[in-house]
């Protein structure tokens, strides 16, 4: 269990609402889930879904803190913003479930290997070193996601793909030597470095 | 009468003209229905006939004889004062049932003589009623119950300018309203909570100089009608007073359902289980403060919905009581205020209309939590308390821990005891229904003391409509209660919150008000509101038999000492159903009556036996059958040009002799419309139509003698929008007198 | 709404040359100079961290780099409205100003981490940010767009797909989320067929899971594209730089796991513009096409 | 009507349906002047469109009758219909009220024989069937219509039609040369009863009420049960005319919902467990009805209703808010969503979708004087002094009876200010 973690088992005590009140991305909306389902309905993986929104919400009150964010549910979306269009309450789940997945992750509870999880450290670490997103290097590093030989196999398979944008000059091998980049790297590593120490620091005292 | 002067008018308008001859009809009204006048007139209904009319009557007509269109259509330009009107449907009841063909002109001419024939002679037989001056103005109104229902009904009738006579039995006003902690604003928006304002009530009652408060007080008898009530009150101390009222409003509120009938909930079990009366009480006592029985702070409260309630199981409450939704969401708040976790278990949550879900995203943003669940039990958990439950979305047997669980139960009406049930058991015994018959032992032998008293032939108090609540045409008339001159309001008459309860009473103040003013003017109240005319009975011919005080649907009729019925007219609806009850035929209203009806069907023309054409007697309910076929008539449903149709007040006037007479006089079959009876009734005087169906019953006995075929005579329940089956009705009666042969009581 | 002076153009990562939707920005670029419509690029734009800088950024981090935008755009182009081509761009600035505006807590944090640069974004005073289909919607206006066309694409169905972002949560004003209406008019406008009643008009083609969930994706995929067949398209048009990745480029694969024979061309909306206006297939960037659209080629190499 | 006498002991009710009939009429039965006003040619308002009413299954116009009669005999009402209030000043006991009297073209010689209707040929959507059914440009409103006088459509006067309407009529009742009125009245308190709307069913695009034919609005579903309406009582597809056999009711269409209506209708619920009776009794086990639903809201001594449909056989209750709806096979509908109660995804197939949409209040804005209090839900607030009160669904969400007790207290307020006026109060 991480440190983080423990310590807001600690502060949180069987109020696993108030924890995700606090440090959860637009959690205090949670408790306004009047549990019609509508969201559950209208997620396009929905059927991949272990946990459906409006029952991680209802898990949320019941207080099942391990289940909800160990599970997989959260990572399952795709942004596609069908469940906030249509909530009878206005509540912004899509953002919700953002929360509770980097939250989860933060704690170091979200499922291992899962690879939406990977994928997004993989982004994320692309923009922060260059400002802008390297296709090529997202892209092959995504092959080499689940280790080398694996990586290989997708490589290979993704081969047919990879020439098709080369092909059309939707991608250039001279990214992976530099490629798109901002200017000012300096100060994007400084910004996000404040925002990521404020975020820490704030992350238990949210909705205080 | 020598005095009376009938003028028949008839009308060529609206096709009458081209389809009838009228002049036949004109000569009919002089020849047969002895009218000193009779004019034709092409468009009777504009300024000219209308004029034509309004000149007769100044020059000494005294009963108007219409022949037209419906008694429904046209009332603004046919409407006469001081004159008695009758008359002859001959365009929704004559041309437009019948085809516009050669072959059928004949008899469609027949019809119209017939109906001219019959408007003569019903005019013959009325007079204009007037007012029995029994009563005079008398703007007291009694209020009964000091809660915030009657409080609000003393309040708006003072208000209106009539004075109030206030009985609280208790030392206090307020009743279950003062003592709430908190209460949910009286506008916009609702998802706060609002300081309790009963207090301030309390004082503007007491100082309303309109308004005379008397506490420790019951009524000990109400005798008397709308306008002269004679109410003597009753005080703790034996003291007693007479006052008369013109009105009374019955608010009389509700009791807690005893939860010690909920063990499995822990109702009784533990102090730490509670009602939610008790639990408003316990925070208003700490200012707020949420204790348990033992004075240590409440941190956990569970309220669990519909305990007891909305359920068929034995002894519990089969409604839903409304307000507890609203009500533990807001105790919930109050727990969240001082500081701890409430949860609610619902089934649905029901927070309905405007202010509903603005209370229920209150609630929420309160940090209530509210779960989909069913309680299987509440038990005792080391220090606190364990509920067992079913979360239905989670879909798991689960439990949570309390400090204090609020069972929300259900409100039990305070109406006092059913006034009909000694009759019920005699009908359910007669039924042979043991278990019933228990039942309602059981419910009469725990029945609450009486709350008015009633001086009434037919009981102490106002009569239930289900599960106790007291009221009769609960969706378009909800304040009609079978008593006249005597309205309920608040949860006696309805389950409900506080703010319905306003509502309920300021309504119930108005009807009240109205009551006083139409029975100072000798009007009848809904549904035949302004009526003048009331029952009158020879004495010499009454024999006592007590029907008609028995079967008046609305206790008007009591008996004096020697058991002569006395009417009341100011409590009498003007249905006729005494009238109908009358063996001896003693009952008469002015302007309807055994003659005013007998005579018409009498006066039908009867073609002998082997004419082929029968005739159909159909007595067809005002309020209902008769609109029908108007209806029926302008979507030109065609129907049987053999039937005679007469609208009665209510099936519950129609007394036998009718048919007998009819069967006597040669028709060969008699049918009669109605409304719907039983419990879901639509007869506008409750208990008409069943009475009427249940005297029919009796009818074979006439038949039999008389040796005609029970199927002549048929009673049916039809409601308005019957439009094609009632016509179809008439037409099966001709097509079986077709079958089974005309009536060989032809002269 | 009158087409502003110039805007402040926010292209993102896949809109830049050699990039995946290097396509769109070439026939963007010949349908703006069609238009007259002027961008000013905002120098050195950084990534909006899209729909799945979340699970690395967390909200503040992922928030400031749409923040730093909004600061640069202010700097370099004033009130200029910022228009971003792409619906992750486009909302991902539009959330972090509402974030902004609504949550304190979290202005605090961004700005904090602005301060680092010397930037800063103020609630009540940040550009609008809109989408480039905004503009042709509402300030030039589809009726306009109509009487500029000198290529009709006479005899072309169309199958208008919006996809999810650049329709919710923001959308277009005055669109159903459900039913969007505005592609088919663009689709017409430009002397087009659009396919009526596209059941899968806006479904999800899922988004930045193609890459982490590629079996997931491809069954989504799928049944975008059946329905564009069922409803007889010969092409897909999209305004979405994702959505056009995902539903042209996978298409191989879907074929080899579903065995279906999909090799639908799927395009954008500027390259329909570019042709009708007159402007060559290279100008409008149909070399860029995995799938090639031959009935825009044939038109456009009229 | 232009010779209105209006005093500011007067009473002015505006709305003729179940509420403004009820105020009406009580007050009228305390002695009190009231003038009704009715912007639609005849009075009875949403109800008069109603096949049955719950609990009772009983029939609305059973009750009209009563009240209809009740109007006859009281010569203390006026009413006027085809009026509309375009504004209101001044106080407590001394309104000014501008009214807006459209022309019907007819005038009280009708004597509702029809010939007019026969005569011409134009037709146009019948607003008493919701446009589910034509009508010609010379109608009577409805059977039950009273007053028991016919109209001319506007748009055929000046037609051959409106031409033919007049020679039709030997009476001289059709009167083409009828123009608007506007009259301004004095009156002491106002009660606003304009009822209702149901909430336009297109805007909850999720359900393609505009893009499916068998999906309908529960208003709709009502007319369908009368043998006069639009189908001849007839439960049926749009689509085909056939008999339903799996009717979808899609609960809170458009109510508890921040994109459309925020407040709970109230009737709904209750609305659908009767019309899932219609379905029993005319189609039997032939048809099975589902009811989607949140919360299933029998308020109070009518729960048992709701017991009581629960153990039909043919009608099954699905605890969730339908997410969208999608074309099935033929003209059938897929309803998609997930059966909140243990996590249960459905995709069902419908050949019929009965939406049950909301009450929209019909307050108009612009019309009061200030300190009026209208709240977010468009419903007029209570204050007890400013003498304009709101009656039935202009005051809250309600079914009818609470409509008839609302109306009925409206009525006293109201007659509290004139009796204020005259001096009567105590």
């Amino acid at each position: 269990m991480s440190d983080m973690n423990q310590a807001m088992v600690e502060k949180y005590r069987s109020n696993f609402l108030k924890e995700v009140e606090a440090n959860v991305e637009e959690g205090t909306w949670v408790k306004m889930c009047m549990q019609c389902g509508v969201c559950s309905g209208s997620c396009p993986l929905g059927p991949h879904w272990e946990h459906p929104p409006q029952e991680l919400f209802m898990m949320i009150r019941a207080g099942k803190r391990e289940e909800v964010l160990s599970s997989s549910s959260m990572w399952m979306c795709t942004s596609c913003y069908n469940c906030i269009a249509r909530c009878p309450r206005g509540l912004p789940i899509t953002h919700i479930m953002h929360g509770l997945a980097s939250y989860a992750k933060r704690l170091g509870l979200a499922p291992q290997n899962q690879p939406t999880s990977k994928f997004g450290d993989i982004f994320w670490d692309s923009i922060a070193k260059n400002g802008r997103v390297n296709e090529l290097k997202i892209g092959v590093s995504l092959y080499f996601m689940n280790g080398f030989s694996q990586g290989i196999k997708n490589a290979l398979a993704g081969r047919e793909l990879g020439m098709a944008m080369m092909k059309t000059k939707r991608m250039s091998p001279t990214e992976y030597f530099g490629g798109h980049k901002c200017k000012d790297l300096s100060g994007i590593a400084k910004m996000l470095k404040k925002a990521k120490e404020f975020e820490a620091e704030h992350i238990t005292k949210f909705g205080e | 009468m020598a005095d009376m002067k009938i003028g028949a008018y008839i009308c060529q308008g609206c096709g009458i003209g081209d389809r009838l001859d009228t002049a036949q009809l004109a000569s009919v009204a002089k020849r047969e229905g002895k009218a000193a006048e009779a004019r034709e007139h092409a468009f009777l209904c504009n300024a000219e006939g209308v004029k034509m009319i309004q000149d007769d009557i100044a020059a000494g007509v005294t009963h108007v004889v219409i022949a037209a269109c419906s008694r429904r259509a046209k009332t603004e330009a046919f409407s006469f004062d001081g004159v008695a009107i009758s008359r002859a449907n001959l365009r929704e009841g004559v041309i437009w049932v019948r085809p516009d063909t050669p072959e059928a002109a004949e008899t469609t001419q027949e019809m119209a003589d017939d109906y001219v024939r019959m408007a003569c002679a019903e005019a013959k037989y009325m007079k204009m009623p007037s007012a029995s001056g029994e009563q005079g103005l008398v703007r007291d109104i009694l209020v009964v119950g000091g809660g915030i229902s009657g409080m609000t009904a003393a309040l708006e009738a003072a208000k209106t300018g009539y004075k109030v006579e206030l009985v609280e039995k208790t030392g206090a006003l307020g009743g279950v309203a003062a003592q709430m902690f908190k209460k949910y604003p009286d506008k916009a928006p609702y998802n706060v909570l609002a300081d309790n304002t009963t207090g301030a009530m309390i004082d503007a009652v007491n100082a309303n100089s309109s308004i005379t408060v008397h506490l420790n007080t019951t009524v000990a008898k109400t005798d008397g009608a709308p306008g002269r009530f004679a109410v003597t009150l009753a005080t703790e101390s034996g003291a007693s007073k007479d006052i008369t009222v013109g009105a009374i409003i019955q608010a009389t509120g509700f009791t807690q359902y005893d939860m010690s009938k909920l063990p499995e909930l822990g109702g009784g079990k533990s102090p730490d289980v509670m009602d939610q009366l008790a639990f408003e009480k316990m925070v208003k006592a700490n200012g707020g403060a949420i204790k348990k029985s033992d004075g240590s702070d409440a941190k956990n409260v569970v309220f669990v919905q519909c305990a007891g309630q909305r359920s068929d199981a034995e002894g519990h409450l089969p409604y839903c009581s409304g307000h507890c939704c609203m009500t533990s969401i807001k105790q919930a708040r109050y727990v969240k205020e001082a500081g701890g976790d409430a949860t609610v278990i619902f089934d649905d949550l029901r927070t309905p209309g405007a202010d509903g879900e603005d209370v229920y995203r209150g609630g929420q943003e309160a940090g209530v939590a509210f779960s989909k669940g069913k309680v299987s039990g509440v038990e005792a958990a080391g220090k606190g308390l364990k509920v067992n439950y079913t979360d239905k979305i989670l879909a798991e047997d689960t439990t949570i821990n309390a400090d204090i669980v609020v069972l929300a139960t259900g409100m039990v009406p305070a109406s006092g005891p059913n006034p009909y049930i000694a009759q019920e058991i005699e009908a359910a015994d007669k039924a042979g229904n043991a278990g019933l018959a228990e039942k309602l032992k059981a419910e009469q032998a725990s029945a609450p003391v009486s709350i008015l008293n009633l001086q009434y032939r037919q009981g102490t108090d106002v009569p239930h409509l289900k599960s106790g609540f007291t009221d009769s045409h609960f969706i378009c008339f909800p304040y009609e209660t079978r008593r006249t001159g005597i309205y309920t309001a608040g949860p006696v008459r309805r389950p409900m919150d506080a703010h319905q309860a306003i509502e309920d009473a300021t309504g119930a103040t108005l009807k009240a008000i109205q009551a006083c003013e139409n029975a100072a003017l000798g009007r009848a109240a809904h549904p035949r509101s302004g009526d003048l005319s009331f029952p009158s009975f020879r004495k010499e011919g009454c024999t006592q038999c007590k029907r008609c005080t028995v079967e008046c649907p609305f206790g008007a009729i009591n008996e004096d000492e020697k058991g002569f019925p006395q009417y009341n007219e100011a409590r009498c609806r003007r249905c006729g159903t005494c009238m109908g009850a009358c063996p001896v035929r003693v009952i008469s209203f002015e302007n309807y009556s055994v003659e005013t009806v007998g005579q018409q069907l009498k006066a039908v023309d009867m073609p002998d036996e082997f004419s082929e054409k029968p005739r159909l007697l159909v007595l067809a309910c005002e309020n209902d059958a008769y609109p029908a076929l108007d209806m029926a008539g302008m979507t030109k449903q065609e129907y049987s040009a053999y039937a005679r149709i007469i609208p009665v007040r209510c099936l519950g006037s129609v007394n036998t002799i009718w048919i007998t007479d009819a069967l006597n006089s040669g028709y060969d079959g008699v049918i009669l419309m109605g409304c719907q009876k039983g419990d879901n009734y639509q007869c506008h005087f409750v208990k008409g139509s069943e009475m009427a169906h249940y005297r029919m019953s009796k009818i074979d006995d006439t038949l039999t003698q008389l040796n005609l075929e029970k199927e002549r005579v048929q009673t049916y329940e039809v409601s308005i929008a019957d439009i094609h089956r009632i016509p179809q009705i008439i037409n099966d009666m001709e097509k079986l007198i077709g079958e089974i042969g005309m009536s060989p009581f032809k002269f | 709404m009158a087409k502003k002076e110039f805007y402040s153009f926010y292209p993102g990562c896949s809109s830049q040359p050699k990039a995946s939707a290097d396509n769109f920005l070439r026939s963007s670029n010949a349908m703006c100079d069609a238009l007259d419509i002027k961008l000013k690029e905002i120098d050195d734009w950084n990534c909006c961290g899209a729909s799945i800088g979340y699970a690395g950024g967390g909200e503040v981090p992922r928030l400031s780099l749409s923040a730093r935008n909004i600061a640069l755009s202010q700097q370099q182009n004033g009130d200029a409205d910022i228009v971003a081509p792409c619906a992750a761009c486009w909302i991902a600035t539009r959330e972090a100003q509402e974030r902004v505006e609504h949550n304190p807590k979290v202005g605090e944090g961004i700005n904090a981490a602005l301060a680092e640069i010397g930037l800063k974004v103020e609630s009540g005073k940040m550009p609008q940010a809109r989408h480039m289909v905004e503009v042709l919607v509402e300030d030039i206006g589809l009726d306009t767009i109509a009487k500029g066309v000198t290529k009709p694409l006479e005899g072309v169905k169309i199958a208008g797909y919006v996809g999810c972002q650049t329709n919710r949560p923001f959308g277009i004003a005055g669109e159903s989320f459900e039913n969007p209406l505005y592609l088919d008019h663009m689709i017409e406008a430009c002397g087009a067929q659009a396919v009526d009643k596209y059941e899968k008009k806006v479904a999800c083609c899922s988004g930045a899971l193609m890459f982490s969930e590629p079996e997931k994706g491809h069954a989504l995929v799928k049944d975008i594209i059946e329905a564009a067949y069922d409803g007889g398209a010969d092409m897909i048009v999209t305004p979405c730089q994702l959505c056009q990745m995902n539903v042209e480029s996978y298409q191989s694969n879907i074929n080899k796991t579903y065995g279906t024979k999909f090799n639908i061309p799927v395009v954008y909306y500027s390259q329909l513009i570019a042709v009708a206006y007159g402007k060559s297939a290279q100008e409008a960037a149909l070399d860029g096409q995995i799938i090639r659209a031959g009935k825009l080629e044939d038109i456009a190499n009229k | 009507m232009s010779e209105v006498i209006a005093t500011n002991q007067t009473i002015l009710v505006v709305g003729g349906g179940i509420s403004g009939l009820t105020a009406a009429l009580e007050a009228a039965e305390c002695g009190k002047q009231v003038i009704l006003l009715e912007k639609s040619p005849s009075v009875g308002g949403r109800v008069s469109q109603l096949h049955k009413y719950f609990p009772k299954l009983c029939i609305p116009t059973c009750g009209l009758e009563i009240q209809y009669r009740r109007l006859k005999a009281n010569k203390n009402v006026r009413l006027m219909t085809m009026a509309e209030v375009t504004g209101i000043t001044g106080e407590a006991g001394n309104f000014t009220v501008n009214v807006k009297v459209a022309p019907r073209y007819v005038n009280e010689n009708c004597t509702a024989c029809g010939e007019c209707e026969k005569a011409v040929s134009a037709e146009f959507a019948d607003e008493f069937n919701y446009g589910m059914k034509q009508r010609k440009g010379a109608y009577l409103v409805s059977h039950m219509a009273y007053p028991q006088r016919y109209v001319i459509d506007p748009r055929i006067v000046g037609s051959d039609d409106g031409e033919k309407a007049k020679a039709a009529c030997k009476y001289g009742a059709v009167d083409l040369e009828m123009a608007e009125q506007n009259l301004s009245l004095n009156v002491g308190a106002v009660v606003w009863a304009t009822g209702w709307k149901p909430y336009d069913a297109a805007k909850i695009q999720p359900y393609g009420y505009d893009r499916y034919s068998n999906v309908i609005s529960n208003v709709e579903f009502e007319r369908m049960l009368d043998p006069f309406g639009p189908t001849g009582g007839k439960i049926v597809r749009p689509s085909d005319g056939q008999a339903p056999k799996n009717i979808a009711f899609i609960q809170c269409a458009g109510s508890r919902d921040h994109n459309h209506l925020k407040h709970c209708s109230r009737i709904c619920c209750m609305a659908t467990l009767k019309q899932t009776t219609y379905v029993r009794d005319q189609l039997g086990d032939n048809c099975k009805s589902t009811v989607y639903y949140i919360d299933i809201r029998a308020i109070d001594r009518i729960d048992d209703f709701h017991r009581k449909v629960k153990e039909d056989p043919n009608v099954t209750f699905v605890k969730s808010k339908v997410a969208n709806i999608v074309a099935g096979s033929g003209d059938n509908v897929v309803l998609k969503g997930v059966d909140t109660e243990g996590y249960n995804r459905y995709a069902n197939e419908h050949d019929l979708v009965v939406l049950a949409t909301g009450m929209e209040s019909n307050v108009p804005a612009g019309v009061f004087p200030a300190g009026i209090a209208i709240n977010e839900h468009n419903f007029i607030d209570l204050d007890s002094d400013c003498g304009i009160y709101g009656a039935g669904c202009s005051s809250d969400a309600l079914d009818v009876n609470r409509a008839a007790q609302n109306a009925t207290a409206a009525a006293l307020r109201a007659i509290q200010v004139v009796n204020r006026v005259a001096g009567q109060e105590g």
